[in-house]
């Protein structure tokens, strides 16, 4: 058992004896592979885990306990997308007690019938320079080196995404795993005259990732929730990192970085250059 | 074998709609391929709405707004310059040439401008080719 | 006699015949997993695959089919009549299983599925066993595999000399009989090896996870609040469970316009969306998340067998690798079986 | 290949009537089907969607009746349509009320609000044939007097030998009648209590209260049936969205007894 670990079942342990917070949102194992676990009592605290298989977001997680003061294991990603929440009126900073985790990238899941079983690290946590979440209420160190394996960097240019998008079940897994997509009633659902139909129709799967994407725009903090849970493996985290480097390069603004920093589409100065 | 033309839908805004009919009125020729939808303003254009348009048929979707310089305060069509900035960076990035979504500056009284502006695109749409996202998506690999 | 055998390059001939004389959907390797589709060149096929990403059955169930074109002017409705036959190769006894089971709900009287019945008719669906089962699969518990399974026309088992080839149904036998020269009958070495080896591989697994699938029918009533609970926290509510498994059959209809017509389409539909059951007047006897979680399970595990006299799940273990919450239904297995 | 189940008959509307002010009672025609009543019957509009109905005429009528609520879109579409459209229905499915049961027997139907719908083919056919059946009452309760169906018909139910007794969640008007939830009428009839058929359809949490009092009033439990209601898109057992508990709606239902019922799961049972 690695260190962290040990530091973070201890921290769980006292903030639920102490009543600082209802529960903690954390990583367990099972045999299905690591899980998302919501610890109660203090004895359950053993469960806890931190490893580089620990890769689903829990931020989305957070939106179900509203009026509870919950505490929650985020890597740096997840700490951006709290703090972009926050910015967004979703969550309030004062119910959330981050349990900010030393990240060195996650792997990339082997799911069912893959025909590489080769552990790799995650592409989106290459390009990541955030490895510490950017607000904390309490910082666990890591003690691990790097991820040994680490793959070329791809250009975005070089994949065909309209054959990409032809092979989309459209489960909703990217949806349903994403921090930041908290309506209730998603806007390719529940339209009439549909966007996006019901049923899935292949050509409207172009529609739905580009609306998604540019819901997304300025807003994902590349924690790779949509890419790794879904079935085909898109690597829409690639898609939405484009975006986000729009914002960048038009408006210096990177999400998720800091608290005062207000969101460009939300703020619209007068004679600004778009 | 009837030539392909491109298809064109052009949201216009109240104002530079009107300059859209001063070039029917003043007699100015442009391609009858451009189908015009009158919005209330360019702004009101959901980048969801354009990509609609392209899957269900459109070659390239043009929007037509007010000057920003020539609106007071808060300008919409910066708005939706900036929106339509982003999803040609988008549609760059899919693999969709982003020539094919434009913004035009159009004022009441510029019909002369407009017509020759949508046959500039027309041409340079009809150089592109068709974009046929329907059939991409459909097709078996 | 339905025993043969056939060697590995004669295999290859075979497939290279098939794919002359049918369409062929075969598994092949495609961006890092194994996927199937239609095949032009069958040296592509891989025969050492562990398991296609997303079950077969698509080609029986599309995610979305016209039900019916229906023309205002003319007055009369339309819909499709037939579907194009096919070879299904090298799918797994699991899947195959599942079609099987899908026989049983979709073709039970007094009302038969006419497009499912159709392209059922009109495929042959021959599997290739699995001698090294995958971590996640428990096809033992149900008897739906891992060398035999139950809705297949033949089955290929890969052993040290060779492939042996049971005919398991009389579209079997003729297909055998059409590609006479390739097959020879099974000696009694190779027969011995056959029985070795579904005894082996089942031991094998039965070590990993035993349970009595009869007493499932438990989980209707002794169904604790605890366990759905816990889990429905974890659920983000993707409807990648269903799409993936290889017998979700519930499906939901659309109606769309159409230039000169009204079309109506069918296709996938999840019972973990809350519009599941919910009907026009608000009423849902379905509200929680707990309650659909409840559902799917019990509804694998315990309804269709009352219903339909097959169990619904067939222990291919897609659902369990590709959650993203690591729901895991060998854990309701565990626990009620 | 045979013609799929899922396509529906093309029909036309014949009349349309409006019964209560956010219900209307469609009658299409010539009927595509014989039924037996307390069956449904999907019925499509074309380009909007497909509901399950309960057929509410007689099935010695030529024509077929759906007594309508304004809900959802494909309701609000029927509501929007005017005689001469086209509709299309499949059918019928389920199963209906016990007829063999209610030989030589008394039978008291017990109905809420739209859904009496169900329960007026049953009422319907006892008095086309009641020299086969025993003494008919109906106790009938709707949230105001102008919710309650088929008014104008109560006038020749009652000369036909019906005992009618209505009642309402609030009075309005000149309403002279009893007030309160249906429950608060079901001691009024006077059947004998052991023998009497009972069948009741309403709204989840009516089929509760009535299921309760009516045991309570020495009612015989297996004599005492619900229509119950779910989403389905199929009506044979397909589709899925209606199975519960190891039982389909659309096909072991929509007609339930008491002791299947109390076997179904938590949601879809009234309890």
């Amino acid at each position: 058992m690695s260190s962290p670990e040990i530091e973070l079942r201890k921290l769980a342990r006292n903030l639920l004896e102490r009543k600082v917070v209802d529960l903690v949102i954390g990583y367990e194992d099972s045999e299905a592979g690591v899980r998302p676990c919501f610890i109660k009592e203090p004895g359950e605290v053993e469960k806890l885990v931190w490893n580089p298989d620990c890769r689903l977001s829990l931020v989305r997680y957070l939106r179900g306990f509203k009026e509870k003061k919950v505490g929650i294991v985020a890597k740096g990603c997840d700490g951006r997308a709290i703090v972009e929440l926050i910015k967004e009126n979703q969550l309030d900073r004062k119910n959330i007690f981050i349990i900010a985790v030393e990240c060195n990238g996650v792997y990339k899941p082997v799911k069912y019938g893959s025909s590489k079983t080769r552990r790799q690290m995650a592409e989106y946590c290459e390009k990541c320079e955030v490895r510490v979440s950017p607000i904390k209420d309490y910082l666990i160190k890591s003690d691990e080196k790097a991820l040994e394996e680490k793959i070329p960097k791809g250009d975005v240019e070089d994949l065909d995404w309209l054959s990409l998008f032809r092979k989309c079940l459209r489960c909703m897994a990217c949806v349903r795993s994403c921090p930041f997509c908290y309506c209730t009633e998603c806007s390719i659902e529940g339209f009439k005259p549909a966007l996006v139909h019901r049923l899935v129709d292949p050509v409207e799967l172009f529609t739905f990732h580009l609306i998604r994407a540019i819901h997304m725009a300025g807003r994902c903090v590349e924690c790779g929730a949509c890419e790794s849970s879904c079935p085909v493996e898109i690597p829409l985290t690639r898609l939405y990192h484009e975006l986000n480097e729009w914002f960048r390069e038009n408006y210096g603004y990177v999400p998720g970085l800091n608290l005062e920093q207000a969101p460009p589409p939300l703020v619209f100065k007068e004679g600004e250059k778009p | 074998m009837v030539a392909w033309k491109p298809k064109i839908i052009a949201f216009t805004c109240w104002c530079s709609s009107s300059g859209v009919d001063q070039a029917g009125f003043e007699g100015f020729k442009y391609p009858a391929n451009v189908l015009t939808v009158r919005v209330p303003c360019s702004a009101i254009v959901n980048p969801s709405i354009v990509v609609k348009a392209l899957e269900e048929g459109a070659d390239a979707v043009l929007l037509t707004a007010c000057k920003p310089v020539e609106l007071r305060k808060i300008a919409p069509s910066r708005i939706t310059e900036a929106r339509v900035s982003l999803l040609r960076r988008l549609l760059k990035t899919v693999g969709v040439e982003e020539e094919r979504v434009r913004i035009l500056w159009i004022s009441s009284n510029e019909g002369g401008v407009f017509a020759n502006e949508v046959s500039r695109i027309v041409e340079e749409t009809e150089r592109l080719g068709p974009l046929n996202l329907r059939g991409r998506m459909l097709e078996q690999p | 006699m339905r025993m043969f055998s056939i060697t590995e390059e004669s295999l290859k001939v075979f497939l290279r015949e098939l794919s002359l004389k049918h369409v062929l959907i075969a598994p092949f390797e495609r961006d890092g997993y194994f996927e199937f589709d239609v095949l032009k060149n069958p040296d592509v096929i891989n025969l050492n695959y562990t398991n296609t990403r997303l079950s077969p059955k698509r080609f029986f169930l599309p995610q979305r089919q016209l039900v019916f074109k229906h023309y205002p002017r003319k007055g009369f409705t339309e819909e499709p009549k037939e579907y194009s036959s096919f070879v299904l190769f090298g799918i797994r006894p699991c899947d195959a299983s599942a079609l099987s089971v899908l026989d049983n709900i979709l073709l039970s009287p007094p009302y038969k599925d006419a497009s499912y019945e159709n392209r059922r008719k009109n495929a042959i669906v021959i599997s290739l066993s699995c001698t090294k089962p995958m971590a996640e699969c428990f096809c033992n518990v149900f008897e739906t595999g891992p060398i035999r399974g139950m809705g297949e026309d033949l089955t290929f088992t890969p052993t040290r000399s060779g492939f042996i080839v049971e005919a398991r149904t009389p579209r079997g036998v003729s297909v055998i009989e059409e590609f006479g020269k390739l097959f020879r009958k099974a000696d009694g070495e190779m027969l011995e090896e056959y029985s070795r080896l579904i005894s082996k591989v089942l031991d094998e697994m039965n070590r990993r996870l035993k349970v009595d699938k009869t007493r499932l029918i438990r989980i209707e009533k002794e169904a604790g609040e605890e366990f759905f609970q816990l889990n429905a926290q974890r659920c983000i509510e993707c409807s990648l469970c269903s799409f993936a498994c290889p017998l979700c059959y519930c499906f939901e209809t659309e109606d769309c316009l159409e230039k000169d017509s009204y079309v109506r389409f069918r296709g996938w539909d999840t019972c973990i969306s809350p519009l599941f059951t919910r009907m026009a007047s608000g009423l849902d006897p379905r509200v929680t998340k707990a309650d659909r979680l409840c559902h799917r399970f019990c509804h694998k595990l315990s309804r269709i067998p009352l219903a339909f006299n097959a169990y619904g799940c067939v222990g291919c273990g897609r659902c369990v690798s590709l959650c993203p919450a690591g729901i895991d239904i060998r854990e309701v297995l565990k626990k009620w079986g | 290949m045979g013609l799929s189940p899922y396509v529906p008959k093309p029909v036309k509307i014949v009349r349309i009537k409006e019964e209560t002010p956010d219900t209307k009672t469609i009658t299409i025609g010539p009927k595509p089907f014989d039924f037996i009543p307390g069956q449904f019957a999907m019925v499509t509009v074309y380009g909007v969607g497909e509901a399950p109905f309960s057929i509410c005429s007689t099935p010695s009528d030529n024509n077929l009746q759906f007594s309508i609520r304004k809900m959802g879109s494909v309701t609000t579409a029927i509501h929007e349509a005017s005689p001469g459209d086209e509709i299309g229905v499949r059918g019928p499915y389920g199963r209906g009320w016990p007829l063999g049961e209610m030989r030589k027997r008394d039978i008291l139907l017990v109905g809420g609000g739209i859904g009496f719908a169900p329960l007026r083919p049953l009422l319907l056919h006892l008095l086309e044939n009641s020299n086969k059946y025993g003494r008919i009452a109906v106790c009938y309760g709707a949230r105001s007097p102008s919710l309650l169906m088929y008014r104008d018909e109560f006038g020749e139910w009652m000369e036909r030998g019906v005992e009618l007794y209505l009642t309402v969640d609030v009075g309005e008007g000149d309403w002279k009648g009893n007030v309160g939830v249906v429950t608060t009428i079901l001691d009024k009839p006077n059947l004998n209590k052991a023998e009497t058929i009972v069948c009741t359809c309403g709204p989840p949490v009516m089929i509760k209260f009535v299921l309760k009092k009516l045991v309570e009033l020495g009612y015989s439990e297996e004599n005492i049936y619900a229509s119950l209601e779910s989403k389905m898109r199929c009506g044979i057992g397909k589709c899925g969205h209606c199975h519960f508990g190891g039982k389909h709606v659309c096909v072991d239902g929509p007609v339930f007894r008491y002791d299947e019922i109390m076997e179904l799961p938590r949601g879809i049972s009234p309890f």
